[in-house]
Order: structure tokens, then C-alpha cells, then sequence
């Protein structure tokens, strides 16, 4: 294990600014995409904090209507596809997956580095469109509003065009190294669950991205040669695009969802110090649920004119997906039963996921009703549904990863009392942003209105308000963490006492990841071995 | 390495993979999800090939008249004939027939660019009759919904003539590769896998040929 | 892994290839001859048939599909079972609308009417 | 006819999550909601105090170094959690299913209301006595009504909080639309598709009266008032939606701004220019598209048909006064 060699880290080995640009090390490619990611969601961050602020009024205090809408659209542009998506398969998932299978690297590391340049490259287009007369068509860019808007709508698809990509290839590229590169002895059931996790999203990532592709491509040529078939003045039918824009994109949202599902599996074994309760409902349910994700895309249609039988058949679906949740959070908690619970920064995030999570779950079951969706579709209620559990649960997941990996990504441990403080000041203030949003939307506020009526100001005066609390933990996180990176003291290779691979190794790993090559010859959360 | 005509390079197997027969499983591992991933992005498009002749079938039967089978038969039997011998290709690679290999692939090519020259004419008279994609159609029909059509045939068949493009370089890389004698029976995954690319184009064009032009 | 090693390198008879190609040509002839002939609404379904033909023909024995099976089979087949979903979904709306609605004239003038099944220029 | 219309205040009437129904189906759609409202707390109560209990009872401590527990599963447990949300799930389907398809099958009796939306306003035609009004639907109480509805350009969507139905508008088909009041007042109502600039202001209000009063108002009642001219433009600049579009502050908005505009030269696109006078106004009221103001998109509907005279004149009055 971590006899200490003089080479060093694959942090300076090899050395050189040329050598990390052009590196095929699946570390240094994660801690790239990592670096992009965290500014993705600054910006967006930095755009709903801009956007929650004019909302703080029912007036216009600084920007006008269309910059409004331009506000909202660049921030769910870049939170969904500069951000979330890519966030834990491509930075975290990119750095210690391969490290929890005991393999050298990714299948095929040129694929993975062309996949992060293609991600920079599809970034351009989006800060492009964000110059040149930003996008207001929403994140959904809905047809016809998308096809006849005189924004730059098109380096806006454009780039989502081409992140989308990205996320194909790393997809690509995770299946086949999921599938062929695992250490000796290690047989599937023998993977950490966060390994089943990310292969269950990279097979939404191959099957369902192509087709917001191919749609985003449609409206780039709709908008510039025509092509017809959204185009409602020509005998085209716009709701089809809200078909194959969903067709992706609920299953996106499972993209999403996964991996974080994944990281508070790792999380609540190592931090309870104890096997998992239900190590192979939780896999199959991983899986589960990225099959029926492909099944549910109409429940975002309910109200927009698709036939009733669609509408029939995808609510019946769209609560078939809750069950598999279900699973897991139950599993999740069965396995703090009887453990050792070790309350550290990452393992608040778990609890904080595990609240989080669960209310926005149980929203998106009262959306999936169809008289309920029929009310809450298209008002702050759906707003505050997403933002639970996209926020609540994948970014609450992806700190706590962050910081389970931190030491082990760079070396260094932070201060655990900053990192509880801003956890608690993300918690309280995430709360305060949008459990008040439940309250609007229910009330009928829309969603995506520049003006509202008088009478909401109060609640939306209090939600503008958490949006600074949240800052506040989002900046304290900031600090202490780019403090621990200079100041902090060096991690041992293995500080919370985890069993997976990835803690077989030095903290930060060799290059070539393991000095011995792994064999692995029990299950992977086996505490018992040691513990008696 | 000597640049002698007949040398072999010698291909190394690469650092992270243990044996020479787990990379090529990867390989061809790889490249089938890889074409998973083409089969939805084409089929999204079938998707709305079909929605649209579910909802305009008179105006899908006037358009298809518009097309000419025969060019679209002709280069049916080019692509198919490329299909062949590009799996002669690979297998002549795959027996250390280095010439072989070469001339299985230029045929490939050949075939290749034989079919673009057809989809010339094709889309020179489309121009020529104004068949277009919607903004640019000024052409003479009997049903308003004509140029959604042209646009889906224009969008369709151009992202395939595109796969074809992508798919000459490839080939020509592949010559590349093989007057330079990197491929033998021990290794020959690039010849495999643009072989595996390319008979997915083939299958594409396979299904376009007679949704477009045959049934209307 | 090495389980699989002999059958990734079948070295299949040109015999067989050679055979599959005339299968593809044979195939294309009937697929172009049979839309010569009306069979009103199995045109299509005729049409598609043959198509299936062709394209298992090439991925079974140029794609070499039939000496790979495993995980390479079932994520191809897969994957084509996830486009049936898409279609037959889509369709769930796409044939299921209120076509009542398309009654024009009953109504008031829509910017953009939805034009009824192909509807021809002269009205 | 512009009389100050209050309306029902959403956060001040009803319950502390819904606005005060006023459909006949209200009481069931709650009724969805406070179910799953209750299973959900119950469960939420049960996952948060378990989880607080477990984090309180086996803390990393001295005496609990490692797990006390090894069990890896247990079968009747996770069929448990399986089969019991299942069970669940079937019923709020089903509870909503219902509910759905009876929001989307009115009474042969309905009477029947078009409404057209389009950037960035509502405009509602009673087909049978041709009365057309802007943003202002006003119906009977306790009668069916159904809603024929379609868009002029984008897709918008026509929201009543009170009734709890909404439904998209697509400017290439007919949606549809029904509901009951059972109680009379104004009500509010929105659009909920994203539309535009104008998307937040696309606002228009439900006026529920009675049977008599309803025909009183279909029947010329609603004619003119004898209201001063200048304060009647005032009240039709924000009831006809033109607020959405042009300011009367001098700012810059969707459309020119209607300060000072009166008496003063505008050009055109194509160079030419035009004095703003009463005939100008009128034309770029009702044919807005004949002459396009330099600068400006021809976006601007036409309220032909909409405006009597004298409330064409009202507006002209009161562009005069600004
Ligand atoms: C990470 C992202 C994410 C996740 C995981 C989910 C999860 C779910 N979502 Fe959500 N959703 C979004 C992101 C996400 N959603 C976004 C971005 C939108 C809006 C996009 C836009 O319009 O801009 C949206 C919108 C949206 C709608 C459309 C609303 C509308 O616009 O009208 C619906 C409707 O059905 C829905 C449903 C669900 C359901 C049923 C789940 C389920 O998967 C939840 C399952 C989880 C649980 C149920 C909790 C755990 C379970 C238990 C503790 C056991 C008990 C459970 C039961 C008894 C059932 N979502
Ligand atoms: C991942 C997805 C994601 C995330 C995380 C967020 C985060 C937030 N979102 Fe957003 N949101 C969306 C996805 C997301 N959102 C989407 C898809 C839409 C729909 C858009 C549409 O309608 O088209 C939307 C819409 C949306 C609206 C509705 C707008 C409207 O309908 O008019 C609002 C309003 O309050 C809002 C607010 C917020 C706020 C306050 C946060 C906060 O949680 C943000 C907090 C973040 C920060 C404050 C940044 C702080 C960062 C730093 C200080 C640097 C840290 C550095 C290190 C750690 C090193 N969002
Ligand atoms: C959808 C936005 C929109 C709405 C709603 C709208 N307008 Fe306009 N209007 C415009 C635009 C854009 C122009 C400039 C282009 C043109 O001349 O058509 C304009 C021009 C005008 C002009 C000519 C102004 C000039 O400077 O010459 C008048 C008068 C006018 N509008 C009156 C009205 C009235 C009265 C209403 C309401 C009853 C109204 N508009 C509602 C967008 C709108
Ligand atoms: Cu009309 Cu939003
Ligand atoms: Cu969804």
C-alpha cells in the first residue's frame, strides 16, 4: 500500500502546465472537469442570486423584462448542462472510479480527455450565446416561442449540442471500462455501489442524449433553414418537440440524480462503519430506475394538449419510478442501524440529502398525479419540486463527495467546524429559498414571471433573503476549502476508514494509481473482516 | 521506426490494459455503445418520419413521387457492395493479407464516393424543382404540408451523407495505417471497428431507401 | 475475460460473406419490386419487413454479431427496443388526440390551423 | 363596463396552501393533496426521528468504536418498503385519474366561451350574441362553461388558481377547458406558458355574476359609461394589456412609449415619417401593421373589432394628457 515512493503524486508527476493540458490520466481529467464545474455553478449560481434579487420586488428594481428572461434561461442552461450533469460522473465519478475498480485508468483516456475538451468547447458556445444576446426561451427552449425569439438561441442549442457529446462519450466510456476493466476478483457484485451507480446513468447518458441531440439540432435548423416539423405555420406540431425535448430530458434528470444516489451509498457505509443493508436491491434498483426513467417523459405534457390516454399511461409510470427511491432511502437508512456513526462534514451532507431528497421526492409524487399536475404545472410549486431535489439532492450529494474525496483527491484535510458551520448556514438557507416557493406555487404564482402580483411580495421577499444565507455557506465553503488546499494538513491515505479501493492507495494516488495491482476477494463494504 | 516498405510496426498494447485481447474486447466493446448511441440519434428522427406520415399520409404519397427510386436503388447496391467489401477488408486484414487489405479498402472508398455523386444529382434536382427544406421551398405541389417533407428529407439524408463523409476518412486513414503495416492478425481493431461504423451507415441507408422512396 | 479469447477472432469463409451479400442484393430487388405493386395499407409494413430482413442480415454476419452475443448483443438489441418506446409513446399522443378538433370553420380562425389530414391547397 | 374590478386576493383567501375554490371539482383536487400531504409527513416524520434516533443511539464514541450490526439485508423488510408505497402510488393515481378525466369532459349543456391568447394578451368571444372582450371573462354563476381555446402565435397557457385548471394553448389546434362556479366574485387569471416579455403581465380576470346580470351585460349593458375620457384610457391602457407593451414614462419598452408622443413626428421603417395625429392612432390601432415605427418589430396585435369608438377616442384623450 502507500510505502512512500519518491515519485510522488499524479499531482506533480509528471510536471508542467502542458503535461496536465495534455494528460490522459483519469485524475487529472477529473480534477479539470472538477475546477470547470465549480465555476459553472458560480456563474449559475451568480444568475440566481441576480434573478431572486429583482425578484424582491413585484416591480422592476434592475433588470427589464427581457433581461429577466434572458436571467432565468442562462441559469437553468448552465445548472443543467455546464453543471449538474457532467458534475459527479465527469469530475468526481471520472477520479475515483476507476481507482475503486483497481484499474490503471478509464477504458480509453484519449476519449476522456477528447470528451473534456468537447465539453470546454461546448462551454464557448454557451458563454458566446451569454455575450451576444443571451437566450430568453427558458432551459426547455419550447417551439414556437424557441424558433421565432431574435435572441441567440442558436449558440445556445449549440453548445447544449455539443455537451451533449460529452456526456455521450464519458457514458461510452464508463460502460466499457465498468465492463472490462475491473481488478481481479472483483465480479459485479463485488463493485462499490456509487461504480453501480454512474453505470446506470451512463446508460441513460448513451441511450437518451442523442435524442436531445438530435432535437437541438432540429431547432438550430429550424431556425435557419426550416425544416418544418415544430413549426405550427406550416402543418408542424410544436408539442412534438416537448416529446423529444423530454425524451431526454426526464431521463436527465435521472442523470442527475444517480451518481448522487451513488455517492450516499459510499457515504453512509463508511461513515457508519458497516456493510450496506440491501447491498443488491439498492444495484438493481439503480438500474430500475434508469429503464423506467425512459418511460415517464410525458408527465411534464399533462397539460399541454397531449391526448388523455398518453397522459393516463405516463402518470401510472411516473410513480412506478418512486418505488426504487423508495428502496434506497429506506436501505440507506436500515444501514445507520446499528453502526458507528461518525459525524464528519460529508456525512452531514448525507443527512442533509436524506431530508432534502425525501420532500422533494414526495412533491414529485403530487406532481405525477395528473388533477394535482393539472394545478401545480408551470407554477412555483414545480420550481421548488426540482430545486429540492436537483439542489437538495444532487448538489447536497456532490459536496459531500467532494469532501469525503477531497483528501484523497489533493492530499489535504479541511477544517471540519468551517465545514459543519457551512453546511448548516447551505441547509437553513436552502430551506428558506424554497420551502417558501411550495407555499408561492401552491397559492398560483407561475413560475418565470418577471412581475407578480403584490400580494406575494412578503413570501417572495423571504426567499430572496435565504438566497444570501445560502451564499453566505456557499462562500464560507469557499474559503475554507482553498485555505486547506494551502494551509491544510497533509491526509493520510485512508482518514474516514473506508473499505473501497480507492483507500488502498496513497492520498493523493500515484500516477499509475496502485503500486500493487489489486485482487479483490470479498464484498466491498466487508467492515466485518476487520471489525470482528 | 524504419520507414522500409515492407517493415511491420509492431503495435504495443496499451499500458492500462493487461492483455492484447481485453483492449480489442474493449475496443469492440466500446465502439457497439458507441453505435447504440447513433441508433437513437437517427431513430429520434424516424420518430418524426413516422408522426408526420401518421399525420399527412396523401401528402407523404405525393412526395415520395418526387423522388427517383432508381437513384435510390443504385445507391442502395453501392452501399451494400461497400458493406461487402469492407467486411472483405477486415478479414483480409485479419489474415495478414496486407494488399489485399488495401484494395478491399479503396474499393470501400470508391463505393463510397460513387454514392455521394448520385446524392449530388439527386439533391442538384431537388434545388433545381425547389424542393426544400420549408424556408427555401419554392416548389410545386398539390398539399401545403409538401416542404415538411423536403425538410425531413433534406435533415435525414444529409446527416447520413455526412456518416458517409466521416466515414471516406476514415477509410483513408485506415489506408493510411495499413501502407505503413500496423495491421496483422494480432492486431487489427481500427480495421474492425470503422468496418463496424461503416456497416451501420449501411443499415441506416437500408431503412431510409424504402420509407423515402418506395412507400410514399 | 480470456474465456471469450477464440471467438473474437473467427475468421469467417468468404463463402459465407459472399452469400450474405447476394442475400442484401436479392432482397433489394424484392423490396423495389414489391412497391411496384399497391397492397393499399401493407405497403409499409412489407416494406419495413424486408428492411428488418436486410438490416439483420448485415448485423448478424458483416457486423459479425452471430460470433459476439454477450454484452454487445443485448445493448444493440436493447437499444432498439428503447426506440420502440419512444415511437409507441409518442404515438400514445400522436393517435389518441382529439381529432375533433380539427372540425375547422365550426370554431373560430386559428392563426396557424392545424391542416386537416393533407390538406390541399385549394380548399 | 372598466369599472374597478377587485380581485379575490390568492394568498389571503382559502386555506394556508390553496386559494379559496370556486369549482365544482376543488374540494376533490384538495382532497389529492391533503392525502398525500398527510402520508407524506407521516413518513417524513418517520424517516427524520428514525434517523435522529439512530444518530443519537450509535454515535462514534469510546464504548461504540465499530458497528454493533452486521445484517446485510432482510428480505421482508425491503418488500416492505416495496409493496406499501405501491400500494400507495395506485391510489393517488387513480384518486387523480378520476379527477382528471372528469376536468376534461363537460356537460353537453356547457356554454360555450373562445378564447384566443396572444402576445401578450387574453380575448374572449361569445360566439352566439358576438360579444368580444379583452382581458375580462365574464360568465354566469353555477352554469358550465367551456372554453374552446387557441393561440395567435406561441404557445401560452390559460391558468385559473381559483378552479384549479389550467390548459395550454397552441396556436395550431383547439384545447379545451371546462369549469363550474359555484360562487360569485372576480377572480384571477394567468398565463402559465412561457410567452415572452410579456409573459408576467399576460394577465386577464374572471368576473362570476349573476344569471340576470350576465345577460344585462351580454345585452349592451356593458356599453359605455359616461366616464370622463382621459380616465377611461387610463383604465383601457392596462385593461386592453397596451401597459405590456408601451410606458407612459418615457422608457423604453416592447413598443414606443406613449409620453409625448401625441403631436410629435415619428419615422418609419423605410424612411418615410408621419405626424401622430387622431387618424394615425386609429390606423396603428387597429391595422398596426401598416405602418412600423423605426425601431420596432411589428409584433403589435390588432384591436380591431375589440374597441368601440368612444373608447378609441378615450385613448386618444389620454395619450393627449401624457
Ligand atoms: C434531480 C432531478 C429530479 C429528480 C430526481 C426528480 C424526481 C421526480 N420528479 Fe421531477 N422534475 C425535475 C427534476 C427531478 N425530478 C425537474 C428539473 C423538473 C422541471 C423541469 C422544468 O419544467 O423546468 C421536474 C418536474 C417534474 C414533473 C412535472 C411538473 C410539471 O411541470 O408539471 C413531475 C410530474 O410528474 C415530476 C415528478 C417527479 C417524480 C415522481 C420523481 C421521483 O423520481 C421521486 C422519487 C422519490 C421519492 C418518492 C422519495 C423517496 C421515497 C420514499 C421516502 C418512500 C415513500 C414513497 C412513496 C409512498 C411513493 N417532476
Ligand atoms: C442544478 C440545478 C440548479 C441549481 C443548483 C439551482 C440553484 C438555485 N436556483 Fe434554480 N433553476 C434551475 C436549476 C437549478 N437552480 C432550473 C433548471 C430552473 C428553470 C429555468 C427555467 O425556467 O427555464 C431554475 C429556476 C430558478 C428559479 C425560477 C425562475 C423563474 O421561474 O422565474 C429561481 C427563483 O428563485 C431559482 C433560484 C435558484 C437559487 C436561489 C439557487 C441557489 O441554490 C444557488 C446557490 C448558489 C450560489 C449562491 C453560488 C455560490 C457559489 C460560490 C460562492 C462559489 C463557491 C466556490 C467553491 C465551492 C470553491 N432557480
Ligand atoms: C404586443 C405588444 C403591443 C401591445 C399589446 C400593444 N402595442 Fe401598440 N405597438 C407595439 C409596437 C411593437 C409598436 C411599434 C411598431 C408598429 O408601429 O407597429 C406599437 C405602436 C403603436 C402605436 C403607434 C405609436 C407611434 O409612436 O407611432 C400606437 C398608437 C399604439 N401602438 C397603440 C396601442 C394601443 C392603444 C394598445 C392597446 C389597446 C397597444 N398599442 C397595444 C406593440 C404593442
Ligand atoms: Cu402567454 Cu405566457
Ligand atoms: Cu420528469
Amino acid at each position: 500500500m502507500a510505502h512512500a515512493v519518491n515519485e510522488g503524486s499524479y499531482l506533480t508527476n509528471p510536471k508542467g502546465w502542458k503535461s496536465w493540458l495534455l494528460t490522459l490520466d483519469h485524475k487529472r481529467i477529473g480534477i479539470m472537469y472538477l475546477l470547470f464545474i465549480v465555476i459553472s455553478f458560480a456563474l449559475g449560481g451568480f444568475f440566481a442570486l441576480a434573478l431572486r434579487l429583482e425578484l424582491l420586488s413585484p416591480a422592476k428594481i434592475i433588470f427589464t423584462a427581457k433581461q429577466y428572461n434572458q436571467l432565468f434561461t442562462l441559469h437553468g442552461a448552465i445548472m443543467v448542462f455546464l453543471f449538474i450533469v457532467p458534475s459527479i460522473p465527469a469530475s468526481l465519478g471520472n477520479f475515483v472510479m476507476p481507482l475503486m475498480l483497481g484499474a490503471k485508468d478509464v477504458a480509453f483516456p484519449r476519449l476522456n480527455l477528447a470528451s473534456f475538451y468537447i465539453y470546454v468547447f461546448g462551454a464557448i458556445f454557451c458563454v458566446y450565446s451569454m455575450i451576444s444576446g443571451a437566450a430568453d426561451t427558458g432551459w426547455t427552449f419550447y417551439t414556437p416561442y424557441s424558433t421565432t425569439t431574435n435572441t441567440s438561441v442558436i449558440s445556445m442549442t449549440l453548445g447544449a449540442f455539443i455537451l451533449g457529446f460529452s456526456s455521450i462519450l464519458t457514458g461510452v466510456n464508463f460502460i466499457a471500462t465498468i465492463h472490462k476493466m475491473r481488478a481481479k476478483g472483483m465480479n459485479w457484485f463485488r463493485m462499490p455501489l456509487f461504480v453501480w451507480a454512474l453505470y446506470a446513468t451512463a446508460i441513460i447518458q448513451v441511450l437518451a442524449t442523442p435524442v436531445l441531440a438530435i432535437t437541438l439540432l432540429l431547432l438550430i435548423l429550424e431556425r435557419t433553414i426550416g425544416v418544418g416539423i415544430f413549426d405550427p405555420t406550416i402543418g408542424g406540431d410544436p408539442v412534438l418537440f416537448q416529446h423529444f425535448f423530454w425524451f431526454y430530458s426526464h431521463p436527465a434528470v435521472y442523470i442527475m440524480i444517480l451518481p448522487a444516489m451513488g455517492i450516499m451509498s459510499e457515504l453512509v457505509t463508511t461513515f457508519c462503519r458497516k456493510n450496506i443493508f440491501g447491498y443488491k436491491t439498492i444495484a438493481y434498483s439503480s438500474i430500475a430506475i434508469a429503464i423506467i426513467s425512459f418511460l415517464v417523459w410525458g408527465h411534464h405534457l399533462f397539460v399541454s394538449g397531449q391526448s388523455d390516454n398518453a397522459a393516463t399511461i405516463f402518470s401510472i409510470l411516473t410513480f412506478l419510478v418512486g418505488i426504487p427511491s423508495a428502496i434506497k432511502v429506506f436501505n440507506w437508512l436500515s444501514t445507520m442501524y446499528g453502526g458507528s456513526i461518525n459525524l464528519k462534514t460529508p456525512f452531514l451532507y448525507f443527512l442533509s440529502f436524506m431530508v432534502l431528497f425525501c420532500v422533494g421526492g414526495f412533491t414529485g409524487i403530487m406532481l405525477g398525479a395528473l388533477s394535482l399536475d393539472v394545478y401545480f404545472h408551470g407554477t412555483y410549486f414545480v420550481v421548488a419540486h426540482f430545486h429540492y431535489v436537483m439542489m437538495g439532492g444532487t448538489v447536497m450529494a456532490f459536496i459531500g463527495g467532494l469532501h469525503y474525496w477531497w483528501p484523497k483527491m489533493f492530499g489535504k484535510m479541511y477544517s471540519e467546524f468551517w465545514g459543519a458551520v457551512a453546511c448548516f448556514f447551505i441547509f437553513v438557507g436552502f430551506n428558506m429559498v424554497f420551502f417558501t416557493q411550495f407555499i408561492l406555487g401552491a397559492k398560483g404564482m407561475p413560475r418565470r414571471y418577471f412581475n407578480y402580483l403584490d400580494q406575494f411580495q412578503p413570501l417572495h421577499a423571504f426567499s430572496t433573503m435565504g438566497t444570501w444565507v445560502l451564499g453566505l455557506g456557499f462562500l464560507i465553503m469557499a474559503f475554507y476549502l482553498i485555505d486547506s488546499l494551502i494551509n491544510g494538513p497533509p491526509a493520510p491515505a485512508n482518514p474516514w476508514g473506508g473499505m473501497t479501493l480507492e483507500w488502498h492507495t496513497q492520498s493523493p494516488p500515484v500516477t499509475h494509481n496502485f503500486d500493487v495491482a489489486p485482487v479483490v476477494d470479498h464484498d466491498p463494504y466487508d467492515y466485518r473482516r476487520i471489525d470482528g | 521506426m524504419s520507414k522500409q516498405k515492407e517493415s511491420l510496426v509492431q503495435h504495443h498494447v496499451a499500458h492500462h490494459f493487461d492483455t492484447a485481447e481485453q483492449e480489442f474486447s474493449t475496443a469492440k466493446l466500446g465502439m457497439w455503445v458507441f453505435l447504440v448511441q447513433e441508433l437513437l440519434f437517427f431513430g429520434a428522427l424516424f420518430v418524426a418520419f413516422f408522426v408526420f406520415k401518421y399525420l399527412y399520409p396523401e401528402m407523404y404519397v405525393e412526395a415520395h413521387h418526387h423522388l427517383s427510386w432508381k437513384m435510390g436503388a443504385l445507391n442502395t447496391i453501392f452501399l451494400i457492395t461497400s458493406s461487402f467489401t469492407m467486411v472483405m477488408g477486415v478479414r483480409s486484414a485479419q489474415t495478414n493479407q496486407r494488399r489485399a487489405t488495401k484494395n478491399y479498402l479503396f474499393a470501400t472508398m470508391l463505393l463510397a464516393c460513387s454514392f455521394l455523386v448520385v446524392k449530388y444529382f439527386e439533391y442538384a434536382a431537388k434545388f433545381h424543382h425547389g424542393l426544400l427544406p420549408p424556408h427555401f421551398f419554392f416548389g410545386e405541389g398539390v398539399h401545403q404540408t409538401l416542404p415538411i417533407f423536403f425538410g425531413l428529407y433534406f435533415v435525414m439524408t444529409g446527416l447520413h451523407g455526412i456518416h458517409v463523409l466521416i466515414g471516406i476518412g476514415l477509410i483513408a486513414w485506415l489506408m493510411y495505417r495499413n501502407s505503413r503495416g500496423e495491421f496483422n492478425s494480432e492486431f487489427y481493431t481500427p480495421v474492425e471497428m470503422v468496418g463496424l461504423y461503416w456497416h451501420f451507415v449501411d443499415l441506416v441507408w437500408i431503412f431510409l431507401f424504402p420509407l423515402f422512396y418506395l412507400v410514399g | 475475460m480470456a474465456k471469450h479469447s477464440e471467438s473474437h477472432h473467427v475468421i469467417v469463409p468468404v463463402k459465407t460473406f459472399v452469400a450474405t451479400f447476394s442475400a442484401l442484393l436479392v432482397l433489394t430487388i424484392l423490396t423495389v419490386v414489391a412497391s411496384r405493386f399497391d397492397f393499399g395499407s401493407m405497403n409499409l409494413s412489407i416494406a419495413l419487413l424486408i428492411a428488418f430482413c436486410k438490416a439483420s442480415l448485415v448485423v448478424w454476419i458483416f457486423m459479425g454479431m452471430k460470433w459476439d452475443r454477450g454484452f454487445n448483443f443485448v445493448a444493440f438489441v436493447g437499444s432498439i427496443l428503447f426506440l420502440i418506446i419512444f415511437i409507441g409513446f409518442t404515438f400514445s399522443d400522436i393517435a389518441f388526440r382529439d381529432y375533433r378538433d380539427k372540425v375547422e370553420g365550426e370554431y373560430f380562425g386559428l392563426a396557424h390551423p392545424v391542416k386537416p389530414i393533407s390538406g390541399a391547397h385549394h380548399e | 363596463m372598466a369599472k374597478e374590478v377587485v380581485v379575490e386576493s390568492l394568498m389571503k383567501s382559502g386555506s394556508f396552501w390553496f386559494p379559496e375554490g370556486a369549482n365544482s371539482i376543488t374540494n376533490s383536487v384538495d382532497g389529492l393533496f391533503y392525502f398525500i400531504l398527510i402520508g407524506s409527513i407521516i413518513l417524513f416524520v418517520g424517516i427524520c426521528s428514525t434517523m435522529a434516533y439512530f444518530l443519537y443511539k450509535y454515535r462514534r464514541t469510546e464504548a461504540n468504536p465499530v458497528a454493533t450490526s452486521h445484517i446485510t439485508h432482510s428480505t421482508t423488510l425491503e418488500l416492505l418498503w416495496t409493496i406499501i408505497p405501491l400500494i400507495l402510488c395506485v391510489i393517488i393515481f387513480w384518486w387523480g385519474y378520476k379527477d382528471f378525466l372528469s376536468m376534461g369532459t363537460p356537460p353537453g349543456s356547457a356554454l360555450e366561451i373562445r378564447v384566443i391568447g396572444k402576445k401578450w394578451l387574453w380575448q374572449f368571444e361569445y360566439p352566439k350574441e358576438g360579444v368580444k372582450t379583452l382581458g375580462e371573462l365574464v360568465v354566469p354563476v353555477n352554469r358550465p362553461i367551456r372554453l374552446v381555446m387557441g393561440s395567435e402565435d406561441v404557445l401560452h397557457s390559460f391558468f385559473l388558481p381559483n378552479f384549479r385548471i389550467k390548459r395550454d394553448v397552441l396556436p395550431n389546434r383547439y384545447t379545451r377547458l371546462w369549469f363550474q362556479a359555484e360562487r360569485m366574485g372576480n377572480f384571477q387569471i394567468f398565463c402559465t406558458e412561457y410567452c415572452g416579455d410579456g409573459h408576467s403581465a399576460m394577465l386577464a380576470t374572471l368576473r362570476v355574476v349573476s344569471e340576470a346580470e350576465y345577460q344585462e351585460w351580454l345585452h349592451g349593458g356593458s356599453g359605455d359609461s359616461d366616464e370622463p375620457l382621459p380616465e377611461l384610457g387610463k383604465k383601457l391602457y392596462t385593461k386592453n394589456a397596451c401597459n405590456t407593451c408601451h410606458s407612459i414614462d418615457g422608457s423604453p419598452s416592447v413598443g414606443p412609449t406613449w409620453k409625448g408622443m401625441y403631436g410629435h413626428k415619428v419615422s418609419l421603417d423605410g424612411g418615410a415619417s408621419v405626424d401622430v395625429d387622431d387618424a394615425y392612432i386609429k390606423e396603428s390601432i387597429e391595422n398596426p401593421k401598416a405602418k412600423i415605427v423605426k425601431g420596432f418589430q411589428p409584433v403589435m396585435p390588432t384591436y380591431a373589432g375589440v374597441l368601440r369608438e368612444r373608447e378609441m377616442l378615450a385613448i386618444i384623450e389620454y395619450m393627449k394628457s401624457l
